[in-house]
């Protein structure tokens, strides 16, 4: 997607975030079942009507992706799509989307969560007096429901539906779990492990009470994330630690956008110093291009990038610790070069750099220089001199 | 560290004793290979071949439809007694030896003509296998339908290339045509799709006016019965197309015409030469055409090469050709391979290079028995069908080298998937190949592959591509009836699921949105129907390749 | 490796299990760098006297590997093999093992840890004058500190050295982080996500001080963790969960074998029905041919299977909900089927019915019957029941 | 559907009268291919091969050390003029026609002799050749030492395949030898591994005892000096040896032979046929042996023949073999190739089926400028040296259908790797590889692929891994050299690291500890050096294996 291209877009596509992403942020349960019924009375009057029954939904195409620059988030543009059911293509397609819509309309008003390979399993079952399945693979499902956030504009968690948790919490964060005992808990009490992420991290089941911290240090491996507070780095500097343990899942980027939305709190972003790396930040701060369509409740687009980048490599004499990029890297790294989002010149010095040098240098590197470095020297002298990646 | 030596040295004329000429016999005796008498299974085919396209080019020539027995005995380990019997003119005394006992002698060497057999080195060198690996005579019995029939037994006096007729005798009963017996070790009879069984089923494939009867090792019998009572015309001789003859031919014909001057040889020796083209070749060379062709020299005569290619012929006359036919290969095919679909097509005749006239005869029978699994021996799963290539060189089956002719070439250089064939190999496809000329250019002696001349590549494919598109839509109209069907029994299918999602969600009647829902699928079926069934599948296909391109994004986190 | 072989090698090598297990659990951090200072000391002798240095390190193929009826645990045997110095395939893995052991020697003598990576990261270095590095390859390091384990018979927590931490717990548990403020935090009030557990589980760093449960739940994918914490099943069944997330970390495995040790709890185990649940059930009670020589210290021979099994899917009518099984997953269970800790009949049939049906089914699967269905009947019914594998 | 048409019954009469016999220059005339004349580069190295291969065996049955000049001159496009120049024994006015003007004429065909050329068909095929494309004559001057040399020009009438001598004069200078001088079109001189030149430079190889001088078109002259004044001998007639001969050939020979009794014409008609053996055969077989030759049944020389499968007998003479011998071959593969190592091996004779004697001769040349790049146009680049195999039959370079040929085949059936050769088709070898046998078994007209007889593969293959094997050992040898010098850097290398970390944990002193390690170092290597440096490679690549299988198991959670 061009520059141009993606700006132009936006004029027309546009919508004032603060408003619309208040209402989305307020939704509950019975909001959305309301939802559902309407669209499915929709269809039933088609067929009453002898028309071909419908919905709608959104194009999910690279096409139908486009940067907010205002806002600085990804978003899913405004180019629909409609499935029918007498049409051969759409037809087993629309039959599960209604199940699907069937199902989640059960869980909302019977109050049950669910994750989405439960749905699949829920569902899948034999058609009539024939061998055909109704799902034969999670996809199919999970395509289904993507459809009918899309239709009713909302989030799977708010069809209490949900993915895989992942993720651990570490600082001087006190949360109430509303849904269950209204248990309170605060998370620098857990020892060295942490508070283990919830798949589903909305409002209306876990409230966030009381934030004692200066910032957010979102942490790309668990092993990073276990060093500090080893260091006990979240106490000394008042930081809360987020290790998302790879690519940032759903619940806990729910987590970082509330944190930062609800709490006013900076987040700083520390990865490995390599297209991957790079990927998990631009995911947390802009959305990604297969959720665009929640990069409101999902992004965080001002987060900052601490670190690992090639200066610290040279600052710190880093050369022998580096790895050489795999050409695959080197490729992923020429894409990034091309996003919008990283269309600046901190962020084009860095990709050139690495692709120039084709090296690519971990968090755990830092360990070179001795185990506390990290915690003593690297991370609160970035902090301190405001040393970020936009 | 050399070792010395007493030097003895042979003169030039002391070698010069030693010269000696030896015969073609000796030679071919020496590699046979060269005649495709190797390999056990390949060289009882080969025989068979060498009798039977003999048997059909007499006949041909001679306006007789053809009868042909072919019997195969197993006598002892790799030992066989083949014998073919046909109803042609026969063979006199006169001519029965070098026939069948004296190499590189023939009726067809030294013309222009199309015929199966060519070199004159097939049915002789059977003789000489024969005799090299059993120590037997062949044993002949013919007539010519005048006087009385005889039998004799030939072989061949391989130092001089000379037949040896021993036994002859006169026979008291009416007999026409030919009955060659031979018997030959170090062979093999296979069932095969390079034995004699499968290269008896094509030709009469190719030959739909022959009927042919074949009796195995087994003991089976199996005939193939004429599907056309039309004799192919018999072929004539042709005069050689200027475009593309050598300077070395313009010579050796100059010298052996009776014309007395250029002007008439070119008129009379060459095809579509006439007043004007002469004027035109008058024009180009730097000599008269009224000069003594018998004084024509090389320099002259590579002059009128020269002109020949500047000047536009018309396309040779294909008077020597003999094409089977759009519709005689369709009922062979339909006959014998028993496809579900036949498309055919005979192309007007072109010229490759040494001048020489060809022309390209396809079949391609799709769906039933077509492709191989069909008639052979195996396994008779469905989806195991496999493409048969039939190669064919003026009607002779070609059964070997496959990968170095010029059909099995133009055949792989098609792109399949544009006429509806995704996987060639596994299509049950039969493709009938049929290449005439009055000289096809063969890349051995074993005459099994024809070379991939530019001209005849072209004209391959332009053939094959041109059936093939016939084929795609059969094969397209085809798909659109079964998804047809298929589709009305898919939206019927669902209904009940969505009736009964919807009706938990809306607390609408379940049976009455079931109705619904069914007349619904009814009146879209009925508007499909008034349009062309092949538009809708081409839209379906289009509609599924754009649904699945919109969502080609994964989503990253799951 | 055929029952009667290992029947053998056993009678010669045989531990006592209690004696060696009390006294490894016993040693702390000056007591292993006691051991490696010995070591290094005898390789220095060696030098002195002109002799081959070497050390010597257990042979870790599975010819060493042996099954330990009595115990019920995987052992590594006592074959052993020599490295030393001056043999030109073994110099470079001198060097590195000297390089671990002056690093694990510091970490213990200045109360350190550090994850795997990071002690290749503090290595890795260019040899003097050459362009050769001192570690290529992770893969390198970890084999070093595997060899070290072996010298000095330990694991490598105590040699404050561990891997990921991976895994999460729920339920009545108090559990005291004593090198990390005393942390005391109990493991059902932490909302619906629990504790994230650490790599290193040992007794010096993490006390169970109290725990008010009749069994411990270990459950193998991360969904159904969370939708048995949604039903509450814990705190109805006084269970301990534990979610581990695929394969048990070493963490987790540490953290299983201390609940059952130390506080006599029963220890079920529930995994989706297919090979790979099968190995994590056999790894989590009988310990890895991998890790052979720490089974002492990670597995739970007492620990027992409660699904999913095959008669399940019977009882309950799961069948088309199941997946078919693919040609790796036959293969797989193939071999299970020889292993000598499958060798009992429920097992041998329920592997044989897996074969010959060649379905597996997912926990998930359950959800087809109703969302609740495995808390509130499937769970408790076999619970009661004592339906088990053994 | 069927046409209907008149017909006109063709006798068997009519038929007769159109047969006629062709000669064999008609027939390879139009088969060329058959002769290797096919291609545009590939039908000149030919050319140069026929005139080569007939100087060399010319000389060597007259005893004289061949100096052979080769010229090629571009006269235009795709026409070109080649000569060749011989110090042979010449010819005479009564052989030069038979020799250059007819085909299957020769001293060679009848007689089992090693000889490179064979059937006598390559001289007199560039002779039709030339004048097929050109319309000229070949050029000729030769003396035979004796009287005057003369010149001449020679064509072929190709209808009677006889020679036709033109411009016939005598000259007033002395010469010995053969000059040919003949032109044609069509063809093209490229320096490729099939072009010319390099069928020279492996002519040389196998011909140390040649001078060879080239003059390319670009007007470059090559000279590839003789490495030996061994003269081989000339090769003798043999009679053929028992083992494998068909029934054929010995009612073939029974029937020319000068013998009165069955049991004097195999003592004096066969190889390694005694008393002892006669009465043995006269055991085997039904019939009395005094009996006259000339009235041998098939069936009784099928008993003899039967009688032979049975009798063991002596290994064939070697007589008519003429091997280039191993030392010879080592010195010519040193000069021309320039490798940094060369093993050879000269294997006994040997019989393949048809009772022909037959030997293998085998060169392995390795390193230096062995192998693709070295002598070729290609990049220089070390890292990128490929095999070359080199072919000779009877010293003959065989070019062309690689594909086909035992040789290649028995090459790439050997698993190198057993020999230190990892990857084969990458390594700087050279593989010389000479056939020799009184009858090459030719898969093909065009001489340039060796049949795989059983015999024939088992022969070289023994004998290539009887080379490959003492090849194995340099090229380990030499690893080890190079090892052992990488060993003594490495483990110094290593010592100051190891000193550290034992420093840091025990608080000994890291210089000490330094300098015992390296006088551990010094002693180790000494002690290794009164060992033998091969064993001690194997010993580590076990030792390798060992630790490395020790250690397969990863661990299943990090």
């Amino acid at each position: 997607m061009s520059k141009k291209r993606g700006a132009k877009k936006l004029s027309k596509g546009k919508m004032m975030h603060s408003k619309t992403h208040a209402k989305k942020e307020e939704e509950g349960p019975k909001e959305i079942a309301a939802k559902i019924r309407e669209l499915a009375m929709e269809i039933v009057k088609d067929i009453y009507a002898g028309r071909n029954p419908k919905f709608r939904t959104k194009q999910r195409g690279r096409s139908n992706v486009l940067f907010d620059i205002e806002e600085g988030i990804i978003r899913l543009g405004e180019k629909s799509t409609t499935r029918t059911f007498l049409n051969i293509a759409h037809a087993k397609r629309f039959l599960q989307t209604m199940l699907v819509m069937s199902k989640t309309y059960e869980y909302l008003t019977s109050n049950k969560t669910a994750s989405i390979r439960e749905v699949y399993y829920e569902l899948k079952h034999t058609i009539g007096n024939t061998k055909e399945n109704t799902f034969d693979d999670q996809r199919e499902s999970d395509a289904c429901i993507v459809d009918l956030e899309h239709s009713i504009d909302t989030i799977r968690e708010k069809l209490n539906v949900h993915a895989n948790p992942k993720g651990a919490l570490y600082g001087d964060i006190t949360l109430v779990d509303r849904q269950h005992h209204n248990d309170t808990f605060n998370c620098l009490k857990l020892g060295r492990g942490g508070w283990s992420i919830m798949s589903r991290m909305e409002p209306h089941e876990i409230e966030i009470k009381k934030v004692n911290a200066n910032y957010v240090l979102v942490i790309e491996t668990s092993a990073m994330y276990e060093r500090l507070i080893e260091e006990d780095f979240a106490r000394k500097n008042k930081a809360i630690l987020i290790g998302t343990g790879g690519q940032a899942a759903r619940g806990t980027r729910r987590l970082i956008h509330r944190l930062h939305y609800e709490h006013k709190l900076p987040v700083y972003v520390f990865t490995d110093g390599d297209p991957y790396g790079w990927y998990i930040y631009s995911v947390i701060k802009q959305g990604s291009m297969a959720l665009a369509a929640h990069s409101e409740l999902l992004a965080c687009p001002e987060a900052k990038y601490i670190g690992m980048t090639l200066e610290d490599v040279e600052e710190y004499g880093l050369q022998n610790v580096t790895e050489k990029m795999k050409p695959g890297d080197i490729k992923r790294a020429k894409e990034l070069l091309s996003y919008e989002w990283f269309q600046n010149k901190p962020w084009q010095k860095e990709l050139k750099k690495a692709i120039n040098l084709k090296i690519r240098i971990e968090q755990q590197a830092l360990a070179n220089k001795s185990l506390e470095f990290v915690a003593k020297e690297y991370l609160p002298k970035k902090i301190k001199n405001k040393e970020f990646l936009p | 560290m050399e070792e010395e030596r007493k030097k003895e040295i042979v003169t030039g004329e002391k070698l010069a004793k030693e010269f000696r000429e030896h015969s073609v016999a000796e030679f071919f005796k020496k590699n046979r290979q060269m005649l495709g008498l190797y390999g056990k299974v390949r060289t009882l085919t080969t025989i068979v071949h060498e009798y039977v396209t003999n048997s059909l080019d007499a006949c041909e020539e001679a306006g007789i439809l053809p009868e042909i027995e072919v019997r195969i005995d197993e006598l002892g380990p790799e030992y066989y007694q083949v014998t073919v019997k046909d109803n042609g003119p026969g063979l006199t005394k006169e001519t029965i030896g070098k026939a069948l006992g004296k190499l590189l002698a023939g009726t067809k060497f030294h013309r222009l003509i199309q015929s199966r057999g060519q070199q004159g080195i097939g049915a002789s060198g059977c003789t000489m296998l024969c005799q090299m690996t059993t120590g037997k005579a062949v044993r002949v019995i013919t007539g010519t339908g005048k006087g009385k029939p005889f039998a004799c037994e030939i072989t061949i006096d391989p130092k001089r290339n000379e037949p040896k007729i021993e036994n002859f005798r006169e026979l008291n009963r009416k007999f026409r045509g030919l009955m060659i017996q031979a018997r030959f070790k170090g062979v093999l009879y296979r069932e095969s799709a390079t034995g004699p069984l499968e290269y008896l089923r094509r030709t009469a494939i190719a030959n739909p006016h022959a009927k042919i009867i074949f009796r195995s090792p087994k003991g089976e019998k199996i005939v193939f019965n004429r599907t056309s009572a039309y004799i192919p015309k018999p072929p004539k001789p042709m005069k050689p197309h200027p475009a593309g003859v050598i300077v070395d031919d313009i010579i050796t014909m100059a010298h052996h015409t009776k014309a007395k001057k250029v002007s008439s040889f070119l008129k009379n020796d060459f095809q579509r030469i006439g007043d004007s083209v002469l004027e035109q070749i008058q024009k180009l060379v730097s000599f008269d055409l009224n000069k003594d062709p018998k004084k024509l020299t090389w320099k002259e005569a590579e002059e009128i090469a020269k002109a020949f290619k500047k000047i536009k012929f018309l396309a040779p006359s294909t008077d020597g050709l003999s094409p089977i036919g759009e519709e005689r290969i369709r009922k062979s095919l339909e006959s014998i391979v028993q496809p579900e679909y036949v498309v055919t097509l005979t192309r007007p005749a072109k010229v490759y290079a040494g001048g020489y006239p060809f022309q390209v005869e396809i079949g391609i029978a799709y769906g039933g028995k077509a492709g191989i699994t069909s008639e052979n021996n195996r396994s008779q799963e469905e989806e195991s069908a496999k493409v048969e290539i039939m190669r064919f060189a003026n009607r002779a089956p070609l059964l070997f080298d496959a990968g170095n002719c010029a059909i099995t070439k133009a055949v792989h250089s098609i792109d399949w998937k544009r006429y509806g064939v995704k996987d060639l190999e596994n299509t049950p496809l039969t493709i009938f190949v049929n290449f005439i000329s009055v000289h096809v250019p063969y890349t051995g002696a074993g005459k099994q592959a024809i070379a991939d001349e530019e001209e005849i590549m072209e004209e391959l494919r332009l053939a094959l591509m041109a059936c093939a598109r016939k084929t795609a839509r059969y094969i397209s109209a085809k798909r659109a009836a079964i998804e047809k069907k298929m589709k009305r029994d898919m939206f019927y299918k669902y209904i009940p699921e969505i009736a009964g999602a919807l009706s938990k969600i809306t607390k609408e009647n379940k049976e009455k949105l079931e109705k619904k829902l069914q007349e619904l699928v009814v009146a879209k079926l009925k508007m499909e129907k008034a349009n062309e069934i092949l538009e809708k599948v081409q839209a379906t296909t289009q509609a599924k390749e754009k649904s699945s391109k919109d969502e080609d994004l994964g989503e990253e986190d799951e």
